[in-house]
């Protein structure tokens, strides 16, 4: 399992199965599928950040040419206080619902109200200004610390902390508190001979994906919806539209269509039971899209935070102590990624004292979703601008101090589970050798940085069918939603044991009445579990295979082997034969051949990241350009290289967007004034040099070729690393995301 | 024996403890083993006979689903932590 | 998006007369780079869009040494810098339909749309003002000229009266030894309205140790685009030295009105014009310096 | 609501008539009307490039040019670019240079980038970035995409 192994497939870099329907416009994304008498849904969002619905009068609207039905939260079943459970967690039936269209109060601007459907979507926008809504404004709370003040305008009447401690029943915005506690706090801080404390501050990003939201939903006759849409997992679509719909999941279909991105943002639905409701009250396939401001207002960015974090260190390096508070803003209802975050702020270093305390806070934002390794950007962005300055204070070389403490296996997480094999030293290793860091650095405002970044990864169920064609190709069915090539990477776990090329696999995503469960394309899982059941789905067709073989050599089974694509006899009688050969002769020997597996792997393996960055600061307009910037990570086993470092380089995009100008920009009155790519600043392909990846291999005891999932991790360093280049450039400590052009000025005292 | 990590915010009813060694062969039977050990965690840790759905457990390090009726090895390591759901990152 | 007309104009004074009849409900389409966005946003009611691309006369692009240039309403910026004549008579124009939008966009947006449309922010109307740029306008009553720097009113709002278009812009030669120069402030490297812009030319004398005359033109910091004219005149017969760029940049600055808004505060952009003006400046001298 | 009218025009060296509303952009027409989808929307005002299209040999975003403009031109769309034996090279490079991921961005940027080559057929690093600055990818960072651009330059 560990030990280096020669592959045939894994480790090469075909062309994605994919790739043509894509380069040549033709791949079906949601919003391009089409459907006779399809008519055209538009939702309707509020204008106020916070506000109770006094009454919403639908008429005029109704009655506009064109219009063919209107909805509201009255069209929704009586959703009940009570928890849902989604397969992957609890929610609130009441917040789930009130978030698809608001019933009594809106939460955010932006959250849907009512929706129409018409022959045109330039009818259904015109239809929904006729809607009369009459509100009863509410002071908004924005902002996380604000919302913890006792004196805050209250988002939810009903909302106490939960806590696995003391409850609380005072109604607050503070959703839950949680924490973590290992060792003696206070002796740490006592033995430490340095001790550095901040404050942080980062801001609300969003994921970002280029395809905007999408659903088109359909009722026949016979009760059966049927919702296509571009999803990060066809399944829990089903699963969240039975609990909002309260309609059975058998009388549900989802078909997942190509999807334009998602980083976490697609999993949460928005207007799937929207178009459903629309589709039920028409009659008729209704499709409803979302616009970009929609996507910036009504979906899920991720949270803006407060953290904390204090950090001690003795004078040769040892990290005595770490405490942190981590605040973080859920939006409208409760969810934020603070656990995540509390578990992931320490996770790179092994440190014997460790108080962790995570507050999860609703705010009038969109409620928050999911996005790449959510949480752990934001406590990493902490963490690691301490621990630099940690080897400040103590004149030690930032990636020393970190091979000094960093984690290794059998050292014990913050949070208390033991770590298996993990290749964090691996990535600091790398990142200590590599020409980017042993090169010179010293020219005025020019700075390095390096920072490292822990996420955990997920397993959760993935389901694979095989079924081998006479000529020795292979159809492989699966559930998981390719948003990065994961066909690719999961078709060559599969060809590898069966010893064909990557090419003789014809991967196909189908939708929830066509394959076993599987959860969603998110948590880094994909290419872990999903291939995990490619592989055993393949080792299932091997095995069947054996019996034919030895049904047409007429020796025992046991005398079968299988190795390098060839079926051999042993023990005396000498036979062989290729996976293509019989693949050919299954008819002859009991027809059709259909391998499958179901899986729920634990030992997901921990993903390690450290990156370095060289940044140039104009001190007279704050702007910080990336100069060079490596990416070390500990892949477990890239079994596509390419699409590693795809993931690699992106993650790190979307890190240096985060650090350096995204952000949500409110006024007072709560509603977000840069609601488009005009003015949500993400990076274009100007901003940036190219990014190098390097791929560090410790295979991952928890799968069979050493798989460790890598989407996730490379999005948590930039923030801290630019920050650390930042303060070499000039000697400035920047505390708050993002480090925009106007706060560098101010931290410069330039304004 | 399995041996529960106490998760620290219920710390205050194991008089500090921050892990117990329990009895048991299940993950049911070493819940109750803490119980009947500290009375009032259960309530913590489960929702009626089931592990509270914003609870994931950790077994040996990795996080694992499981069920009241799931086996626990004698020298297992159980840690309660948050849930965290699934879903991060693009793939 | 609302529902409107959609008219293909062929001769000015049909453009004329339709804007006379229809009156505010209607408006001209170029490049439609910012009209059609607004139109979809809800952000400007119309209901007649009146296509000028089909009359000769905003589809002029003429340029001759001694007479100057003659830029069509509708030409789009990359006719513009597609002329090796254009990008050396006049760089400071040429640097601001280069970073208008991206390519495609470049393809489309039309410098007279750009002036017409009257943001604070636009590119193009700096460096029309530092360049002497007039303006062309046809109505009801026949043709007026104005300068470029009296046309915005403010924010989306010109001199234009009812009735009345953009048909051109004029440009006049360049003299000996200028140049001109455009940039803006924006924290990406494209694809974002300036959160301050600024333009200046220059005229030296033959030892381009001297500043003849200069003009300095702001934008983003205003309801309009600002002709900073006393900070141009400063320069006036002044040897070149850091020192009296200074003196040129903090003049601009003691004029600038910024507000604070999704793109910028008021103090960054205060400080930014300080750096800009500079950076023009010193960016026009350079290039004629550097010119054979 | 307008009346509908009438256009003819060239796509992909078809000839192409459509009814249309004023108010309906290009894309709305590629789209809905004529079902080539493979432009697509990302933000529906000019600052995602997903939208890309050739408009008369020069690069535009369709969802900036109404439909009824596009009477008497001629334009090429991503789903014009191959033969139907071979891929184009520019798609031949963004595949052997995995330089997409969800792909969404990808038409929109292989337009582009078929603008920027056969404007500039030698482009630079640096030329390349410029050129594509308006067409954002949120999966890939970009690197291989530049690469893919640079390597199809060579290719042809």
């Amino acid at each position: 399992m560990s030990e280096k192994k020669e592959y045939k497939v894994i480790g090469t870099r075909p062309i994605r199965h994919d790739g043509v329907d894509k380069v040549t416009g033709r791949a079906i994304y949601g919003a391009d599928f089409q459907i006779t008498g399809l008519l055209h849904g538009r939702v309707l969002r509020s204008p106020h950040a916070h506000a109770r619905i006094v009454s919403i009068d639908t008429s005029h609207a109704e009655a506009y040419p064109g219009v063919k039905g209107v909805v509201t939260a009255q069209d929704l079943p009586a959703a009940e206080d009570k928890m849902a459970d989604l397969g992957e967690g609890a929610v609130n039936l009441k917040y789930l619902c009130d978030n698809i269209l608001a019933s009594d109060k809106v939460l955010y601007k932006g959250h849907a109200i009512a929706a129409v459907a018409a022959t045109s979507p330039h009818i259904a926008e015109e239809a929904c200004e006729l809607i009369d809504v009459e509100y009863e404004l509410l002071p908004p709370v924005l902002e996380v610390r604000e919302a913890m003040e006792p004196d805050a305008p209250i988002l939810h009447e009903n909302l106490t902390t939960s806590s696995l401690g003391d409850e609380d029943d005072k109604p607050t915005n503070i959703a839950s508190h949680l924490q973590h506690k290992k060792g003696d706090i206070e002796k740490g801080f006592d033995e430490a001979d340095v001790v550095i404390e901040r404050g942080f501050v980062t801001g609300t990003v969003h994921q970002g994906y280029i395809e905007p939201h999408n659903a088109t939903a359909h009722y026949n006759q016979d009760g059966q919806l049927t919702v296509w849409c571009s999803t990060q997992g066809a399944f829990t679509v089903r699963e969240q539209l039975a609990e909002i719909l309260q309609y059975p999941v058998s009388k549900i279909k989802v078909v997942p269509l190509e999807i334009g991105g998602g980083f976490g943002g697609k999993i949460n639905v928005y207007i799937k039971p929207v178009a459903a409701l629309l589709a039920k009250k028409t009659g008729k396939p209704v499709k409803v899209l979302m616009n970009r401001a929609d996507v910036f207002e009504g979906t899920g960015p991720t949270p803006a935070s407060y953290i904390t974090i204090k950090m001690g260190a003795k004078k040769d390096g040892k990290i005595t102590a770490a405490q942190t508070s981590l605040a973080f803003e859920a939006g409208a209802y409760p969810g934020s990624p603070v656990g995540a975050g509390a578990m992931c702020v320490f996770a790179p270093y092994n440190i014997e004292n460790v108080l962790i305390d995570g507050y999860d806070v609703v705010v009038n934002k969109p409620k928050s979703a999911p996005y790449r390794a959510p949480g752990a950007t934001n406590a990493a962005f902490g963490t690691e601008t301490v621990v630099d300055e940690l080897a400040e204070e103590l004149n030690i070389d930032p990636l020393e101090l970190r091979l000094m403490n960093g984690a290794k296996e059998g050292d014990r997480r913050p949070d208390g589970p033991v770590y298996p094999r993990i290749g964090f030293i691996e990535t600091l290793e790398a990142a200590k050798e590599h020409p980017h860091y042993t090169s010179a650095n010293g020219k005025k405002y020019h700075g390095r940085g390096i920072a490292s970044g822990f996420w955990f990864n997920i397993g959760l169920e993935s389901s694979v069918t095989i079924n081998v064609n006479p000529d020795g190709t292979i159809n492989l069915v699966e559930g998981s939603t390719d948003i990065g090539g994961t066909r690719a990477s999961i078709a060559m776990q599969a060809a590898e044991v069966l010893g064909i090329p990557a090419e003789s696999v014809n991967p196909t995503v189908v939708d929830t009445n066509s394959i076993g469960y599987t959860a969603v394309t998110g948590g880094s899982r994909t290419t872990y579990a999903t291939g995990y059941a490619a592989y055993e789905a393949a080792q299932d067709v091997v095995k069947q295979m054996k019996a034919r073989a030895a049904k047409l050599w007429e020796v025992d089974e046991d005398n079968v082997q299988f190795a390098d694509g060839e079926f051999s006899s042993i023990n005396g009688k000498e036979e062989q034969m290729s996976f293509r050969d019989l693949s050919g002769k299954l008819s002859q020997t009991g027809g059709p051949v259909v391998g499958r597996a179901t899986m729920d792997p634990a030992g997901a393996g921990g993903a390690f990241a450290t990156h370095v960055v060289d940044v140039e600061v104009d001190v007279e307009t704050g702007k910080v350009e990336i100069l060079r910037y490596t990416a070390t990570q500990d892949a477990g086993k890239a079994i596509h290289p390419s699409y590693v470092e795809g993931q690699i380089q992106g993650g790190v995009v979307q890190g240096i967007g985060w650090a350096l100008n995204e952000e949500y920009i409110y006024n007072a009155e709560g509603e977000m004034t840069n609601a488009s790519f005009l003015d949500y600043r993400m990076p274009t392909c100007l901003d940036l040099p190219m990014i190098d990846a390097v791929i560090v291999e410790v295979p991952n005891p928890g799968h069979p070729y050493g798989v460790r999932g890598v989407g996730e991790v490379p999005i948590v360093p930039p923030p801290a690393a630019i920050a650390n280049a930042i303060y070499d450039a000039i000697g400035i400590r920047m505390t708050e995301l993002p480090m925009s052009p106007d706060r560098l000025l101010k931290a410069m005292g330039k304004i | 024996m399995p041996v529960i990590a106490i998760p620290a915010l219920i710390r205050n009813l194991t008089d500090g403890e921050d892990s117990v060694t329990v009895e048991g062969a299940t993950i049911r039977e070493v819940i109750n083993s803490l119980e009947d050990q500290y009375p009032g965690t259960k309530a913590k840790l489960c929702d009626g006979d089931r592990i509270h759905p914003s609870i994931g457990v950790y077994i040996n390090g990795v996080l694992t689903r499981v069920a009241m009726h799931d086996p626990v090895d004698t020298d297992a390591e159980l840690h309660f932590l948050p849930a965290i759901s699934g879903g991060g990152g693009s793939s | 998006m609302q529902s409107f007309e959609y008219i293909d104009a062929k001769t000015v004074s049909e453009a004329v007369a339709l804007l006379d009849e229809k009156g505010d409900q209607a408006r001209l389409l170029a490049g439609g780079t910012d009209l059609i966005v607004q139109a979809r946003e809800g952000r400007r009611s119309l209901d007649w869009m009146i296509d000028i691309k089909s009359i000769p006369e905003v589809n002029e692009l003429a340029y001759d040494s001694e007479t100057g240039l003659t830029l069509g309403a509708a030409v789009p910026c990359y006719q513009i810098y597609a002329v090796e004549a254009i990008c050396e008579a006049y760089p400071g124009l040429v640097d601001a339909t280069k970073i208008i939008g991206g390519t495609a966009i470049q393809g489309r947006a039309a410098v007279g749309g750009n002036l017409c449309n009257a943001s604070p922010a636009a590119d193009c109307i700096p460096p029309l003002i530092v360049l002497n740029a007039t303006c062309v306008i046809a109505g009801p009553n026949g043709e007026r000229e104005i300068p470029v720097e009296d046309f915005c009113t403010g924010p989306g709002q010109t001199v234009l009266a009812k009735g009345e278009m953009l048909v051109s812009l004029k440009l006049p030669a360049p003299q000996q030894n200028s140049s001109s120069f455009y940039l803006r402030f924006i924290p990406r490297n494209e694809m974002d309205i300036a959160v301050v812009g600024a333009g200046a030319s220059v005229v030296l004398d033959d030892a381009k140790q001297r500043i003849v005359s200069a003009r300095i033109a702001l934008g983003a910091v205003a309801p309009t685009p600002l002709f900073a004219e006393d900070a141009g005149a400063l320069l006036t017969d002044k040897e070149i030295s850091d020192d009296v760029i200074d003196e040129a940049a903090q003049a601009a600055q003691a004029i600038a009105r910024p507000i604070s808004d999704m793109r910028g505060t008021a103090e960054q952009r205060t400080h930014l014009v300080g750096v800009l003006t500079r950076r023009a400046l010193n960016g026009a001298i350079q290039r004629v310096r550097e010119a054979a | 609501m307008a009346r509908k009218s009438h256009v003819q025009t060239t796509i992909n060296d078809e000839t192409v008539e459509f009814l249309c509303e004023p108010r309906q952009s290009l894309l709305e027409v590629l789209r809905d009307e004529l079902h080539l989808t493979g432009a697509k929307e990302g933000c529906n005002n000019g600052n995602c490039g997903a939208c890309s299209v050739i408009l008369d040999g020069r690069l535009v975003n369709s969802c900036l040019v109404l439909g009824v403009e596009t009477d008497g031109k001629s334009m090429e769309t991503i789903e014009g670019l191959a033969d139907p034996d071979k891929l184009h090279p520019i798609q031949d490079a963004f595949l052997e240079n995995a330089a997409l991921q969800c792909g969404i961005c990808t038409p929109g940027f292989i337009m582009s980038a078929k603008a920027l080559l056969d404007n500039n057929p030698n482009p630079t690093e640096h030329e390349v970035r410029y050129w594509l600055a308006g067409n954002l990818c949120r999966c890939t960072g970009y690197d291989k995409i530049v690469r893919a651009v640079l390597d199809a330059a060579e290719a042809t």
